[in-house]
């Protein structure tokens, strides 16, 4: 299994730690005192589906970057691959 | 070593030993050898402010900081890219010190740490290199996709290594980390014998 | 015993002898030979006994699709069990014996099972030894056991080598047949960076066995003028005796070659490659399919091709008389290369009305045809001896040809749920094209491609294919002449007929009856076929029977095969050797070691060591008179709180922190306040999961101007750097702070005990005062020792007694240790291990380890307050859960054995005195217990039930497992000074 | 017609024409009063419980593909009752009584052998862990046996105990624990629930809940919709996927969990064995190929198959753990989609949706919880209440923080 590191080239996927789904990125950054709902969703429910599904990688035997992968679950094809940091930055942007 | 029964202790300056300081093994077609750096630094470009280091650093060393996969040399050692906002630089001269002196060279757009002791070197040479190392490493080494002045960090058999090709064609440089010393050796040594035979 | 079935030609070099042994009896074979081939040319047929009925078993194949000629290879201290024949080089000295048989191959006890074949249908077992109910474990189970299996493991370590390796090419060929050999032509006249992988140790494939001409040459001459030139290519890779096993994502192939089939050889004698890729062609040809009739298992039938590799490749007569059965033309070849060597062919019975099979016909002059006709029954017990045919003919023969059409090899194209389409000009399944694994084409006979020029000419369209892909032009060469006989056949699957049982499965004992009665039974689909009756499921993976398997459910349910469908492909396409697949990782080799800066110093001190992940641990230093290992920690844990005693802590993870942000962040990873800690002070920090839960405690220093380090527990050092890594590039972006390790930079050695300030005053350049005002509990700074030397000095203490943490570069740490060990003399300076400092620990009350278990909150271990309620900060928010914050839940406590002379061990549970040992009055467990010199008696820490309530209390420590049931006090986690006056002094 | 060694000769003597199929193949009715969504060994125990315990009358199991078709015949056959936290001991003991009284239940020799489960362990820490697990099965009734190197060398001598990176220090063991052929529990609940009255329908997948303000009243299925009063959502890997339709998320992830056969052997290992310093557990089917697995690839999946990192891992682990395993050879790999909890422990309650119950959440767990999670949904889709022995299976745990985390690796479902 191989993922193309944007950097880096295809890597093999034993270089990388799976985290799970790109959702944790967005963490409730303003927490009201009462958001234990909300947090809760964020930490423990999953869309889990069967077909397109982003991801979180950490490069741990490589630069040590976490990467955004897009990958399909039933074929295990890997259609998009970006760094974490970069796709945040142009989250914010937008 | 220090003398046995000597007076004022404080007197004794303490012995630098590198954990890997014999490394010789040699086959006909490959030699395994310790190769020498003297310090080595990470060098990180503080928030905004890789182009500034990047300037701060040409005019330092007359030499831009390499792109990601790739190591340059510099007068008195080389830098490789280690991260994307982070740099390795090695120094040919011996300096306990190293992270200050570039602290006050690189201060308001870097933050520097010292790393020399957490790396042991080691250089296989020879016409079998290739051979050898695609028993250990998962990418690609061969010269179209791994040309001279390349560097990466990879995995090694269970462990994470930086693998270098500073010049010439069948000659690299692996960096792996100090307490795995003796298991790394060993691993090298094993492939090595799984192809070439036990050594002389 | 000279090789009696030895006939002329063939690709064995009869100048190089090989002697083997085979069931304690001595035969040669040649240079070239595989162990079938050799005992064949022996006349040894009978080589085993199938699974259920034990009936006799012959050589079957010529491949790797062999279900019956599996042996035992055998040397002086190990075995190899269910080692097919048929693919076995032979070398000098190879000793092989027969498996699954007792007391002998011709004389096998449980051969007896076959006369109560009726009882043995498929299932029978779901149905029975069900009475009574004790027998099943103690009666059936076991003679059932004892009777299955077939080879047997050596139970003694496997003495070979193993190896892997990891290639990467521009274009893959699997197979080094006819197709495999020409794709690579064109490929490797282009320039492209090719590996062509064989099984076999010769390149040509079917070519090897046929008799036909290429470009005017003999078809193994033209191989082998093709094998030289590609040899000679520099970028093109030959890899024989190496079979493409599995397909996995992005195109990363995995093969297995076997560099020896020697046992104990010198070096490895397999390994695994992992094959990176661009494009595949995959050329693996096609397997022939036999048919299913009366009595078909007995030795002497084989696969026509089996029988013309063996006469035409290896010069083996395996037969002085031979009978034809065949559904298509290419059982007629057999016929003719037997007859051209001087073998007599009794009769070719061909399934097809005359008309059908007139044209190859033509080519037959002297041997009887029976055309329409069948075979419904064969004669004999350990050899063929006559057969019956459907018309009332009986030929005495003592060999059948077999052909029932061919199943194109598509293995690795199905792996990843693929269905592939039957095709019924070719009566054989192929390979669907729109859903192939990404980049690969499919060339000649694995996709039912079968005459030779067509096959090399679809080899060239595939290998020009890729060539366009990958922008050159497509090659200029001219297709070599070759044999142009169009496959004509008609699907045949089993004689009706016959009143015989007619095996589908060879070696699991599955015959078309067993598939009747599954159908009978309301197994329609052809999954619960294959699981119910066990067809396809032996060491061969139903090669030559799960296509014929699933012909006879369609008939069977009168569907199409279409609509039966097949069962799923699964790796590996070739059984592969556990030991090859765990490479080099063997023994002690299984992981890598990681050894202290001080580890050579604590081997000469006879440090005993103990794993702690990675690492190597010095746990305690026994004297030459102590006799237990309690004996020499309870000197360490006195001497050190009495003296001074010196331990290596480098192991914890150590993470250099800077930047504007640093502080701000570490208050984001940190439950606790990190922005209100002063410079050259540490702080004690507790990081949290986001569930709230903690995840480790550490040290955070903060050693100078937006400079900052982190200590983290030994065996969370990894999971804490990637996850601060994800806060600081996920989660807080925006901030200015960089992570790197600098565990192994530093060298960090812990002297504890009232002289350790003495001590390191000489050690320690005199421009630094080290006094208890001057340097407090918990300061930290960058200093220098032994004139000059750079150092880090950290007043930390785990042990509680008044203690320094020295750190230095690593390359002094040696030189440093026995400096220190040097000077402590005058001290009583003692090492002190792992075990000492566990000791200590739990006196402190500090929570390591076992309490921080991962189910345990910052408010079960006494340290809720920490948990900042002013700022946002990982788990803050979701560590105020009702669970979480219950009263009821558990609580970090003290425990002590009543008496102090009783061991209580952890792992206890904790009931009160009087009450049941039931879940619902379980009120804990006890986490780590140790002998304290300090209180001359057990103690332990434990989390109990609303545990602060007990304190003062008398409860029972339980531990069923090892029949204690002892009486304890609970106290406050905090046995020794507990106001930590000592480690203020 | 009762299967008995009486009933095999009598069979064996007339032409084996006696045989009838193990289960009918009815058409859905258009309504019924229990709908058990999923025919793999969950749902068919649950079918079964319900028409034998609770004596519900119109019950029908819907399969999307072929009976047994799921996990139910993708896994390594083990069962046992050795877990750390009282809410799961209680449970997988009631599991492991009812397994001792299979074949007398339900007239079916699914071959359950209890040869007996090791876990090793290899430091003092992890010693202590499996004390306090050991104690934890003895309080729930289960056996739990400590064994010292010495009595584990007896029992095991084929183990690496002199070369080993990781030296064995002993073993927890359950004499009861072993192992089951695993697709004759799927025919064999299959069988009985058929002969109760239970329709089972294959090849009708569930395409849609037909929902009216939070209630649910019929389920739309590739073979026409069917009305019910309580439908019972028992999935597996698939339970994301088929409440999605209902409008509810779960905390579940489903993984790949990859296990592999060899060939053929003569007997050599006793019973199941568990590698304490690595990712490898293997027992020895009664045909005698070797049966073993490791841990999850890591990455969300539904391809029921997995990439050779992790083969390599677990032979690596098995040549550490027994060396002599190096010349047995892989013959097959599979995998399942394992339904992979946030806490590692399963969820069996009512949903927000009336009328939907919900049985998921089964991590590695699965097959040898078959029984107990038949009778205990089967209990709960009956009475409307939670069966004691798995009262903590609550679906609002989380947020209520009252996580039951065996491994303590908290809320990332791929480190259970």
């Amino acid at each position: 299994m191989k993922i193309n590191h944007p950097l880096l080239g295809p890597r093999n996927a034993s270089e990388f730690t799976i985290l799970g789904d790109a959702k944790l990125l967005q963490r409730p950054n303003t927490p009201e005192r009462d958001q234990a709902r909300v947090f809760y969703e964020y930490l423990y429910l999953r869309d889990n589906p069967i077909g397109q599904h982003q991801e979180l990688w950490f490069h741990e035997q490589g630069d040590r970057s976490w990467l955004i992968v897009s990958r399909d679950t039933l074929t295990h094809e890997i259609n998009n691959v970006e760094l974490a940091s970069k796709v945040i930055k142009k989250g914010q942007t937008q | 070593m220090i003398p046995k029964g000597s007076g004022y202790v404080n007197k004794e300056k303490l012995n630098s030993a590198l954990s890997l300081d014999h490394l010789n093994l040699q086959w006909p077609a490959l030699s395994i050898t310790q190769s020498s750096f003297k310090e080595i630094c990470s060098i990180n470009a503080s928030l905004d402010k890789q182009l500034d280091l990047n300037e701060r650093f040409k005019e330092e060393y007359g030499i831009s900081l390499p792109a990601p996969g790739k190591m340059v040399n510099h007068s008195t050692g080389s830098v490789f890219w280690v991260s994307p906002s982070q740099w390795f630089v090695t120094s040919n001269e011996c300096n306990p010190y190293f992270d200050q002196l570039l602290t006050k060279k690189f201060n308001d757009v870097s933050t520097v740490t010292l790393q020399t002791d957490a790396w042991i070197s080691i250089k296989i040479e020879g016409p079998a290199s290739l051979d050898v190392l695609e028993r250990l490493i998962k990418i690609d080494l061969s010269e179209r996709n791994f040309p001279s002045g390349s560097a990466t960090r990879t995995g090694c058999s269970h462990m994470t290594i930086f693998i270098q090709k500073p010049h010439q064609e069948d000659c690299f440089i692996i960096l792996g980390a100090r307490s795995y010393t003796k298991s790394l050796v060993h691993t090298i040594t094993q492939a090595t014998e799984n192809i070439l035979g036990k050594k002389e | 015993m000279t090789q009696k079935n030895r006939i002329d030609g063939g690709l064995i070099d009869r100048n190089i002898p090989l002697n083997f042994t085979f069931d304690g009896k001595k035969y040669s074979g040649f240079h070239g030979d595989t162990l079938a081939s050799a005992l064949l040319a022996n006349g040894i047929n009978l080589v085993g006994r199938s699974f259920k009925y034990h009936r006799p078993r012959g050589i079957f194949t010529s491949d790797s699709s062999e279900p019956n000629a599996l042996v035992e290879l055998i040397n002086e201290d190990t075995k190899e069990p269910n080692s097919r024949s048929t693919t076995i080089q032979l070398f000098d000295g190879l000793t092989a014996q027969s498996q699954n048989c007792w007391p002998s191959l011709k004389y096998d006890i449980q051969s007896i099972n076959d006369c109560f074949a009726p009882l043995l249908t498929a299932g029978f077992y779901y149905k029975t030894f069900m009475w009574p109910k004790s027998f099943w474990e103690r009666v059936y189970e076991p003679l059932i056991r004892r009777a299955a299996g077939l080879g047997e493991l050596a139970p003694s370590t496997d003495p070979d080598h193993y190896d892997r390796g990891y290639r990467h090419c521009d274009l893959l060929i699997i197979g080094g047949g006819a197709a495999g050999l020409m794709a690579g032509l064109v490929a490797g006249r282009e320039g492209l960076n090719t590996i062509l992988v064989e099984e076999d140790f010769l390149f040509g494939g079917r070519l090897l066995g046929e008799n036909e001409e290429i470009d005017g040459l003999q078809c193994h001459d033209w191989v082998a003028n093709t094998v030289k030139e590609l040899e000679a290519m520099p970028h093109v890779r030959l890899m024989p005796k190496t079979a493409v096993f599995g397909v996995f994502d992005q195109k990363t192939y995995f093969a297995i070659e076997r560099l020896s089939d020697q046992i104990n050889s010198v070096g490895p004698r397999q390994m695994i490659w992992e094959i990176n890729t661009k494009h595949i062609i995959l050329a693996s040809g096609a397997t022939e399919r036999h048919i299913a009739f009366g009595n078909n298992d007995r030795p002497g039938v084989m696969l026509a091709s089996a029988m013309r590799d063996y006469t035409n490749r290896f010069a083996v007569r395996t037969a002085s008389r031979v009978a034809v059965f065949t559904s298509n033309d290419s059982g007629w070849l057999t016929a003719r290369d037997l007859n051209q060597k001087g073998i007599e062919v009794a009769a070719i019975i061909d399934i097809r009305k005359k008309e059908e099979h007139q044209e190859i016909a033509k080519k037959n002059t002297q041997i009887p045809i029976y055309s329409e006709d069948q075979i419904i029954k064969v004669h004999g017990h350990n050899r063929v001896k006559a057969i019956s045919l459907l018309n009332g003919a009986k030929i005495s023969v003592d060999s059948i040809a077999v052909s029932g059409g061919w199943n194109p090899s598509i293995h690795l194209t199905c792996q990843h749920r693929q269905r592939p389409i039957w095709n019924e000009v070719i009566s054989g399944f192929i390979a669907n094209e729109a859903e192939l694994p990404s980049g690969m084409k499919v060339a000649g006979a694995a996709k039912g491609i079968y005459a030779t020029n067509l096959v090399l000419q679809d080899a060239m369209n595939q290998a020009n294919a890729v060539l366009s892909e990958l922008g050159h032009a497509p090659t200029k060469m001219m297709i070599p002449s070759a044999n142009d006989d169009t496959y004509r056949g008609k699907t045949f699957w089993s004689v009706r007929e016959t009143k015989q049982r007619a095996w589908v499965d060879f070696q699991n004992d599955v015959t078309t009856k067993d598939i009747r009665l599954a159908v009978q039974e309301g197994f329609y689909s052809v999954e619960h076929v294959k699981r119910y009756t066990t067809l396809g499921m032996a060491t061969d993976q139903g090669k030559t029977s799960s296509v014929i398997g699933i012909g006879i459910i369609a008939e069977t349910m009168n569907k199409s095969i279409e609509e039966t469908g097949t069962t799923i492909f699964r790796a590996p396409y070739i059984p592969v050797a556990i030991g090859a697949l765990s490479g080099p990782h063997s023994g002690k080799n299984f992981r890598p070691t990681r050894e202290t800066p001080s580890h050579p110093f604590a081997v000469e001190q006879k440090a005993q060591f103990v794993e702690s992940g990675a690492w190597l641990r010095s746990q305690y230093f026994p004297h030459a008179n102590e006799l237990h290992w309690q004996e020499s920690v309870n000197r360490e844990v006195l001497a050190t709180r009495n003296n001074v005693g010196i331990t290596d802590v480098s192991t914890l993870g150590k993470i250099d922190v800077q930047g504007t942000d640093a502080a701000a962040f570490l208050d984001k990873v940190y439950c606790n306040t990190i922005t209100t800690l002063n410079m050259n002070r540490c702080r004690y920090g507790i990081m949290l999961r986001e569930d709230g839960i903690v995840m480790d405690d550490g040290t955070v220093a903060h050693l100078a101007k937006n400079h900052f380090i982190v200590t983290t527990t030994t065996a969370n050092a990894v999971q804490v750097y990637r996850h601060m890594e994800f806060c600081r590039q996920c989660l807080w972006p925006e901030m200015d702070v960089a992570l790197i390790s600098i565990t192994e930079q530093w060298a960090q050695y812990a002297i504890a005990g009232p002289k350790s300030r003495h001590l390191l005053e000489k050690i320690i350049d005199n421009d630094h005062d080290i006094s208890n005002s001057n340097f407090p509990y918990m300061a930290c700074d960058e200093i220098s020792i032994c004139n000059g030397i750079r150092a880090r000095l950290f007043r930390l203490s785990f042990s509680g007694e008044m203690a320094y943490e020295l750190a230095v570069p690593a390359r002094y740490s040696d030189a440093l240790i026995r400096h220190i060990h040097e000077i402590g003399k005058t001290f009583d300076l003692t090492p002190y291990g792992t075990e000492a400092l566990g000791v200590m620990r739990i006196e402190k009350g500090h929570a390591a380890g076992n309490e921080l278990n991962g189910q345990t909150t910052a408010g079960d271990l006494g340290l809720g307050k920490m948990v900042s309620k002013k700022k946002d900060s990982i788990g803050s928010i979701l560590s105020e859960r009702e669970g979480l914050v219950d009263p009821m839940r558990h609580i970090l406590v003290g425990v002590m054995p009543c008496d102090p002379q009783q061991k209580i061990s952890s792992g206890s549970h904790i009931f009160a005195s009087k009450s049941a040992c039931t879940p619902s009055n379980d009120l804990g467990y006890i986490t780590s217990v140790a002998y304290s010199p300090m209180s001359n008696s057990y103690i332990g820490l434990a989390m109990i039930k609303n545990g602060t309530n007990h304190i003062g209390g008398k409860l029972r420590a339980v531990n069923l497992l090892q029949n204690q049931d002892i009486d304890i006090e609970v106290t406050s986690p905090h046995f020794y000074d507990p106001k930590g006056e000592r480690l203020r002094e | 017609m009762a299967y008995s060694a009486i009933k095999v000769i009598k069979e064996a003597l007339t032409g084996h024409r006696g045989w009838k199929p193990l289960w009918r193949r009815p058409e859905p009715k258009s309504e019924y009063d229990i709908i058990v969504i999923g025919g793999g060994g969950h749902g068919l125990a649950t079918a079964y419980y319900l028409a034998s315990e609770y004596k519900n009358k119109k019950i029908a199991v819907l399969e999307k593909g072929w009976l047994g078709g799921g996990n139910i015949g993708r896994n390594t056959t083990i069962f046992r009752s050795n877990y750390l936290l009282h809410e799961n001991e209680m449970f997988y003991e009631m599991s492991l009584k009812l397994w001792e009284q299979f074949e007398q239940d339900l007239n079916y020799n699914a071959m359950i052998s209890q040869r007996g489960v090791i876990n090793l362990f290899h430091s003092d820490a992890q010693r202590d862990a499996y004390v306090r697990r050991g104690n934890s099965m003895l309080i729930n009734g289960a056996d739990a046996i400590l064994l010292n190197e010495a009595k584990l060398r007896e029992k095991c001598p084929f183990l690496n105990y002199d070369n080993a990176r990781f030296p064995i220090q002993g073993g927890l063991w359950q004499p009861r624990g072993g192992t089951i052929r695993h697709d004759a529990v799927a025919w064999g609940y299959a069988r009985a629930a058929d002969r109760l009255g239970v329709d089972i329908i294959e090849n009708c997948e569930v395409t849609g809940f037909d929902i009216q303000n939070a209630k649910c009243n019929a389920v739309r299925t590739s073979r026409g919709t069917i009305k019910a009063k309580k439908f019972g959502v028992a999935v597996a890997g698939s339970s994301s996927a088929v409440m999605e339709n209902a409008g509810l998320r779960l905390p579940i992830e489903s993984h790949v969990l990859q296990a592999f056969v060899s060939e053929g052997l003569k007997p050599i290992i006793p019973g199941v064995i568990t590698f304490g310093a690595g990712h490898f557990y293997i027992s020895q089917s009664d045909k005698g190929g070797l049966v073993f697995g490791g841990d999850i690839d890591g990455y969300n999946s539904y391809a029921q198959r997995g990439n050779m990192a992790v083969v390599e891992d677990v032979c690596e682990g098995g040549m550490a753990l027994m060396p002599m395993i190096g010349k047995a050879r892989l013959l097959r790999m599979w995998g399942g989609v394992m339904d992979m909890s946030m806490d590692g422990s399963p969820i069996i309650d009512r949903t927000p949706i009336k009328g939907i119950y919900f049985n998921g959440g089964w991590c590695y767990g699965g097959f040898k919880a078959t029984p107990a999670s038949g009778k205990c949904f089967a209990h709960l889709l009956a009475t409307d209440e939670h069966h004691p022995n798995a009262s903590a299976y609550l679906l609002n745990r989380f947020e209520k923080g009252y996580m039951i985390d065996e491994k303590g690796m908290g809320a990332q479902p791929n480190l259970h």
